[in-house]
């Protein structure tokens, strides 16, 4: 988050200030071991989401997970700790007394709470996005408990409120090929390609994902899309909280719009949004 | 009471799948301790509780009750009712003395011969390792 | 409370029978000792006087509308003889039509003190959730708050013990045993024309006086009471051996709550747990 | 005093080489009651059966212990052999040694002494056995079927040509039922239409079969021979005496309503047949869509805007049928037998939200697409796309949805889809020779006379790519749909650009098939098809006497198979209907009217309504069994307190007295 993803970061941090989310960082948060632990070692794989969730139910707050990755790992997680054989043999291997007494949610289901007011500044009308959730935030369905697995609606309604277009397509919850981004690229390339070139087809000005591998893998591989695959133009990849902020009225520096390798730019300042 | 040695166990089995399980188990030689006494009821629901506390208090070891797995009853519900009297029952006779491991209560269908030979055996075994009431 | 429920239940009375609603009011009276209540029949207006209402109204009057059958009756009832009304109603051993129901907001009831009036309460109140009658007409008294779900400690403690000790224990009680049935004529469930420990054929119980034949007694009454006993305890305070049967009665009833979340005669077109099933239960039988 | 007789078969070797017979005989002559023990090599031989009869007549015996095989093998061989011999065979008592003992204890001792156990606890409750007499009830010869589909179509022409009374019921304003829906039929590829329509023509012109359509089956009462059965006759609103069938009024009719019949792609006026063929081919109205009917009900309120009359219906009849008089109406009819035909419904797709859930108009069912291929479909038989109405020209088909498919409950196959979707494959090339079909499959089941063949030729000759996977999404991009799946046998993802998409869909039962299910008390499974009362021996009768169930109510089954087994319903029904009596088994409870305190706990607990209440010449409500219906469980025993109601075979005595002498010896 504070490397690749700085712009999901930002564009966080800024929109909960002006909604009045209050963030409070785990002290001693650890990674989730995606995707090293759960293909070599289960009890790793649990053991290290294991403890952050017990220090998230230690202070008693929600925990809201801003990465769809560790989203899922965490869900897997409580998951697996509803078998009391399970939860006695990870709380050893944690060495604590380990409870499914937290909330997990990411961070897009946080932001999307119409209960939360939008204040509006500048809507974005005109603007067709291509609400793109990716595999791991509704994903598998009895686990995670979010959305609709196929047509999920959340970030819909959410880019809906701000004032754009929320354009109905095909391919919200495909696969980006994140889980093999290093080894394969030629796969990454070709299914992020299917993505892009629907979202495309189906008259989307840009991506809005919820996710920092969907992000990467869709906003960088552009160039090597056009190489390999002869896609002709280019896509905007946004994170929904960069949208938001830019209806709440932030500048596109402060979002650091200018950040991403696929240039944002100049299509929101045709659409005159910036 | 002709059990020489070892405990004696009164078996009642319906007739469609416990009887005709234990049948099977004659059928293809599925060997089990003499122990047990097998009385043919056409239902578990027709096992009057009054039988089994009757078999307790004239010092029978242990009781088996078998019927049609739930849902497969011949008369369709019989087992559902003979499930909630036995459940009720055997906590009764345990609060009473009568340890609960005495009184079991199985689901075996008529193709379970081999089942039924092992349930019998291991119920057997565990009553001689109880040891009789009488000498309780 | 006491002359005050007292006097109310004394016009009702009176008005039911110059009304004629109903040909015999059953309710309380004070008995020969001068100070504990007995039941009482009262067929005339002008003998309304002779009820009373105190802490010593003990009998489960509900017993007695079995032998009204056909005839319009009133009866008083406590909280838990309310409940045998409905048990009674859903068994179809008494008409709704021809009772008349006053019910009483129950105080609690006493010890009888033999010679003197006794202040102790009776252990079915200690457990007793249903203080306010489940069914009336008439109501006597403002309805209570009923305290927090029974903990039945008494049978925790019973289940402390090992299986030989509860064994012996309740070996111990069939001795004391005379087969009074006294337990049985008190119970508002008992009221089969022939009931099974009398039959010869079957001989379910011998008919001589023996522990092991006593045990088998006691216990099927228990247990064609499994998932009908209302808790009034009468079994338990007309025994004259004293044999604790509300440990029966509520060994059984605590099963009946954990596994079917039913309490008897809460209403009167429940179904007992014993003549209906679900198909998916899990009970712990052949699993 | 009784004298009881006891026979020990030997068995040959399998009870004789481990039980010491002879010991058990002589401990048998011993036992209260018995005045004759003997051994047999084999009981069942007919030279043993003859020392029985000889026994019991030399010996004077008035009741016989055989201890042999199970009850379950030879208790009706031996019933036979005492009633031979003059005695009720009733009093008989089989003792099971050998599946229960010999041949599964090998120590003689034990198997022995275990054998006079059993042999003691059969003389005790063969003393208490009782001389018992079949009941003869006489019977209706009527039957009813429910349901006018093909299978209840095949039954009822085969019950009426037998020469009974047949009432079909069917809640449709029409008979045909699925079959009709199709356009050709597999492996054959004969029009639908063509071959069922001649039968029910023949239904509605037997003498022996009343149809009631528009009707539906309320509440059964009643018995094997004797059901009572109330049935609702809704409204029509149509006078069929008057009516000719003319058409002029539903050709008037200004209102439309999407056609059930065509599976909402085509619509239908308010008054309306729901196809051409229809029987009885007079129309009905349907009353919450008519627009005279609506305002008829806004009348009432006069809430909101006033909907326009219309009654033109009324107005162009030359016969002046239309009668709004009617009213739904309940009649009640006397059976003997009935037969439930309810037939099926398709899997509703829209779970699978992978191919759309719904949202994509050109992912439809393969039930729509026989529409759309029907002459009398609502495209007149040319294959057109529901979105903009082009000619499909790269179909994928999806086998198993809403089949073999746990994820949503429906983990059985539907057995039909394989073969229709083979001829969907056949008949779309036939339509337009450009077509190219994509079938995604899990296996393809062909398992039939001549099916594999055909499910071949939809391979070889029309060039159908068969492609072994499921498909994990599809997704609209532009006009055309994207199919993303799985070639399995080559382990590749697979991208087809489809124009349109067909879900075989599963069968599953129809709506309320556990309702009539439940009227008829009969069971059903978890996914509400009716359970026949064994899976192979008695495929069409259930547990309930009298009632029969048959075709796609009790699983899925094509339309060979649904004639075959409304065929074998009819043969059942006959039989039954044949007897001049029915002969009720004497096995059954009886209520002690001095007993019974009238609590009804027993008939809250009979699974067979056999309890009935009765009124005491003292006024006391009891209860009291009917022997038609009484199965002979016992539930009612256990549930009765005071032991009123006994079981015969299986008294509270004789199971008493068995456990008495085991346990004192």
């Amino acid at each position: 988050m504070h490397a690749t993803a700085a712009e999901y970061d930002v564009s966080t941090r800024l929109v909960c200030q002006k909604l009045g989310v209050e963030l409070r960082e785990l002290e001693d948060w650890v990674c989730c071991g995606a995707s090293a632990a759960h293909s070599t070692d289960h009890l790793l794989s649990l053991a290290l989401p294991a403890h952050t969730l017990k220090q998230a139910e230690e202070k008693g707050l929600p925990l809201a997970v801003p990465c769809a990755m560790c989203f899922s790992r965490l869900k897997f997680t409580l998951h697996e700790l509803e078998n009391k054989d399970t939860l006695a043999l990870v709380s050893g291997a944690v060495g604590k007394e380990l409870s499914t007494a937290v909330t997990v949610k990411p961070m897009l289901q946080v932001l999307a709470d119409e209960d939360i007011p939008l204040p509006i500044a500048k809507p974005l009308s005109g603007l067709k996005v291509a609400c793109y959730y990716g595999c791991l935030l509704v994903r598998p369905p009895e686990v995670v408990g979010f959305d609709d697995a196929e047509n999920p609606q959340t970030m819909d309604h959410l880019i809906e409120r701000l004032g754009a277009e929320a354009i109905d397509w095909g391919l919200k919850t495909s696969c980006c090929g994140a889980g093999v981004a290093f080894a394969r690229l030629d796969v990454v390339l070709k299914l992020s390609h299917r993505i892009l070139s629907l979202a495309q087809k189906s008259g989307a000005d840009c991506v809005a994902v919820a996710c920092p591998m969907c992000h990467a893998n869709l906003d960088m591989y552009q160039k090597d899309m056009t190489v390999k695959l002869g896609w002709k133009t280019e896509l905007p990849v946004l994170y929904f909280t960069q949208l938001m902020g830019l209806s709440l009225g932030f500048s596109p520096k402060e979002l650091l719009l200018d950040k991403h390798i696929t240039n944002p730019l100049p299509m929101l300042r045709e659409k005159k949004l910036t | 009471m002709s059990v020489d040695n070892g405990p004696l166990i009164i078996g009642f089995l319906c007739n469609w799948c416990s009887y005709a399980g234990a049948d099977m188990a004659g059928t293809s030689r599925a060997a089990y301790p003499a122990n047990i006494r097998i009385i043919r009821v056409p239902c578990s629901g027709r096992v009057d509780p009054l039988l089994i506390v009757k078999c307790f208090e004239e010092g029978a070891d242990a009781v088996l009750v078998a019927g049609c797995h739930p849902g497969d009853c011949h008369y369709n519900e019989g087992n559902y009712y003979s499930r909630r009297r036995f459940a009720l029952l055997r906590a009764l006779l345990d609060f009473m003395g009568i340890e609960k491991e005495r009184f079991q209560v199985e689901w075996v269908s008529a193709s379970e011969g081999k089942r039924f030979a092992k349930i019998v055996t291991k119920f057997t075994e565990e009553m001689i390792e109880r040891g009789s009431r009488k000498a309780s | 409370m006491g002359s005050d429920f007292t006097q109310q239940i004394r016009d009702k009375a009176k008005e039911l029978l110059e009304k004629g609603t109903v040909e015999c009011v059953i309710g309380y009276e004070t008995g020969s000792d001068g100070f504990s209540a007995r039941p009482a029949f009262i067929y005339e207006p002008a003998e309304v006087e002779r009820l009373v209402f105190d802490n010593t109204c003990s009998h489960n009057l509900v017993k007695y509308l079995l032998n009204k059958k056909g005839k319009p009756t009133a009866v008083i009832v406590k909280g838990c003889d309310s409940r045998s009304l409905n048990l009674l109603l859903s068994e179809k051993q008494i008409d709704r039509d021809n009772i008349f129901i006053i019910g009483v907001v129950c105080p609690g009831v006493v010890e009888w003190g033999w010679n003197n009036r006794s202040d102790q309460l009776q252990i079915r109140c200690n457990w007793c959730r249903q203080h306010n009658p489940v069914i009336y007409d008439f109501l006597v008294g403002e309805p209570v708050t009923e305290g927090p779900p029974d903990d039945f400690a008494d049978i925790a403690a019973m289940e402390t013990k090992s299986t030989e000790e509860r064994e012996a224990f309740w070996r111990e009680q069939a001795e004391h045993c005379v087969r009074c049935y006294a337990c049985r004529q008190a119970c508002p469930g008992c009221y089969c024309i022939d009931c099974f420990v009398e039959q010869l054929d079957p001989e379910w119980v011998g008919i001589r006086i023996a522990p092991e034949e006593n045990l088998m007694w006691n216990t099927i009454r228990a247990f064609h009471l499994a998932g009908r006993c209302i808790s009034c305890n009468e079994c338990e305070r007309v025994c004259p051996v004293n044999i604790p049967l509300s440990l029966l009665n509520r060994r059984i009833e605590r099963e009946v709550l954990g596994l079917f979340d039913y309490r008897a005669g809460m209403s009167e077109d429940a179904v007992a747990p014993l003549i209906t099933f679900m198909k998916d239960e899990k009970l712990g039988i052949g699993e | 005093m009784s004298r009881i007789g006891v026979f020990v078969c030997h068995c040959g070797t399998n009870i004789g080489g481990v039980v010491n017979v002879p010991e058990v005989v002589e401990a048998a002559r011993h036992m209260p009651l018995v005045a004759y023990a003997d051994a047999n090599k084999y009981t069942c031989s007919e030279v043993g059966q003859a020392s029985i009869r000889d026994a019991i007549r030399e010996q004077r015996l008035d009741r016989v212990v055989i201890a042999s095989c199970s009850p379950r093998m030879h208790e009706n061989t031996f019933r036979r052999t005492v009633a031979a011999a003059g005695l009720n065979p009733y009093l008989l008592e089989i003792s099971n040694i050998r599946e229960h003992c010999s041949w599964v204890h090998s120590d003689s001792k034990d198997a022995t002494a275990k054998a006079i156990d059993l042999v003691r606890m059969a003389v005790a409750k063969v003393a208490r056995h009782e001389s018992l007499l079949p009941k003869q009830v006489g019977l209706t010869k009527r039957a009813l079927i429910i349901g006018g589909g093909i299978t209840g179509i095949q039954a009822a022409l085969d019950i009426a040509s037998a020469g009974h009374e047949v009432v079909l019921v069917e809640k449709e304003p029409s008979i045909g039922g699925r079959m009709s829906q199709l356009d050709k039929t597999f492996p054959t590829l004969d029009c639908s239409a063509c071959i069922l329509t001649p039968k029910m023509v023949d239904v509605a012109q037997h003498p022996n079969i009343t149809l009631l359509t528009y009707s539906e089956v309320k509440e059964v009462r009643g018995f094997v021979g004797n059901f009572e059965v109330d049935i609702l006759k809704k409204a029509k609103m149509v006078d069929y005496v008057k009516c000719t069938g003319c058409g002029t009024c539903w050709q008037a009719c200004p209102e439309r309503i999407p056609s059930e019949f065509d599976m909402g792609l085509g619509s239908r006026p308010a008054i309306y047949i729901p196809f051409a063929q229809a029987v009885p081919n007079k129309p009905v109205i349907d009353i919450a869509n008519c627009r005279y009917e609506k305002y008829l009900k806004w009348k009432e309120t006069e809430e909101g805007p006033e909907p326009p009359q219309c009654r033109i219906c009324e107005g162009v009849c030359p016969t002046e049928a239309i009668d709004r008089s009617q009213k739904d109406e309940i009649i009640t009819e006397k059976f003997g037998a009935v037969v439930v035909t309810t037939g099926f419904k398709t899997f509703d797709h829209s779970v699978y939200g992978e191919y759309g859930g719904g949202r994509y108009p050109d992912v439809i069912s393969s039930l729509e697409l026989e529409r759309l291929m029907s002459a009398a479909g609502p495209t007149g038989g040319e294959v057109l796309r529901p979105s903009d109405g082009s000619h499909p020209k790269n179909v994928v088909f999806i086998q198993c949805v809403g089949s073999r498919d746990d994820k949503v409950g429906r983990p059985y196959c539907s057995k039909v889809c394989c073969m229709y979707t083979a001829k969907h494959a056949i008949m779309l090339r036939e339509h337009d020779h450009e077509v190219q079909c994509y079938v995604f499959y899990i296996d393809v089941r062909a398992g039939g006379k001549d099916f594999e063949e055909f499910a071949r030729r939809a391979q070889d000759e029309t060039g159908a790519l068969y492609l072994r996977g499921r498909v994990s999404q599809i997704y609209q991009e532009g006009k055309n749909l994207k199919v993303l799946g799985e070639d399995s046998l080559i382990g590749r993802p697979v991208e087809i650009e489809a124009d349109l998409v067909v879900l075989a869909t599963g069968m599953e039962p129809s709506d309320n098939a556990d309702l009539i299910a439940q009227k008829l008390n009969i069971s059903y499974n978890t996914y509400n098809f009716l359970i026949e009362a064994h899976p192979k021996l008695r495929p069409v009768e259930t547990q309930t006497d009298g009632i029969f169930v048959a075709g796609t109510c009790v699983g899925p089954r094509d339309i060979p198979d649904c004639v075959a087994h409304g065929g074998a319903a009819a043969a059942k029904v006959v039989a039954l209907l044949s007897q001049d009596s029915l002969t009720t088994d004497p096995l059954t409870s009886i209520v002690d009217p001095m007993k019974c305190v009238g609590c009804f706990a027993c008939k809250e607990v009979c699974p067979f309504n056999a309890i009935d209440e009765q009124v005491t010449r003292d006024k006391r409500t009891i209860a009291s069994i009917n022997e038609s219906l009484c199965k002979g469980c016992g539930l009612c025993v256990v549930a009765c307190r005071p032991g009123a109601v006994n079981l015969r075979g299986f008294t509270s005595q004789q199971l008493l007295s068995e456990v008495l002498t085991l346990v004192r010896g």
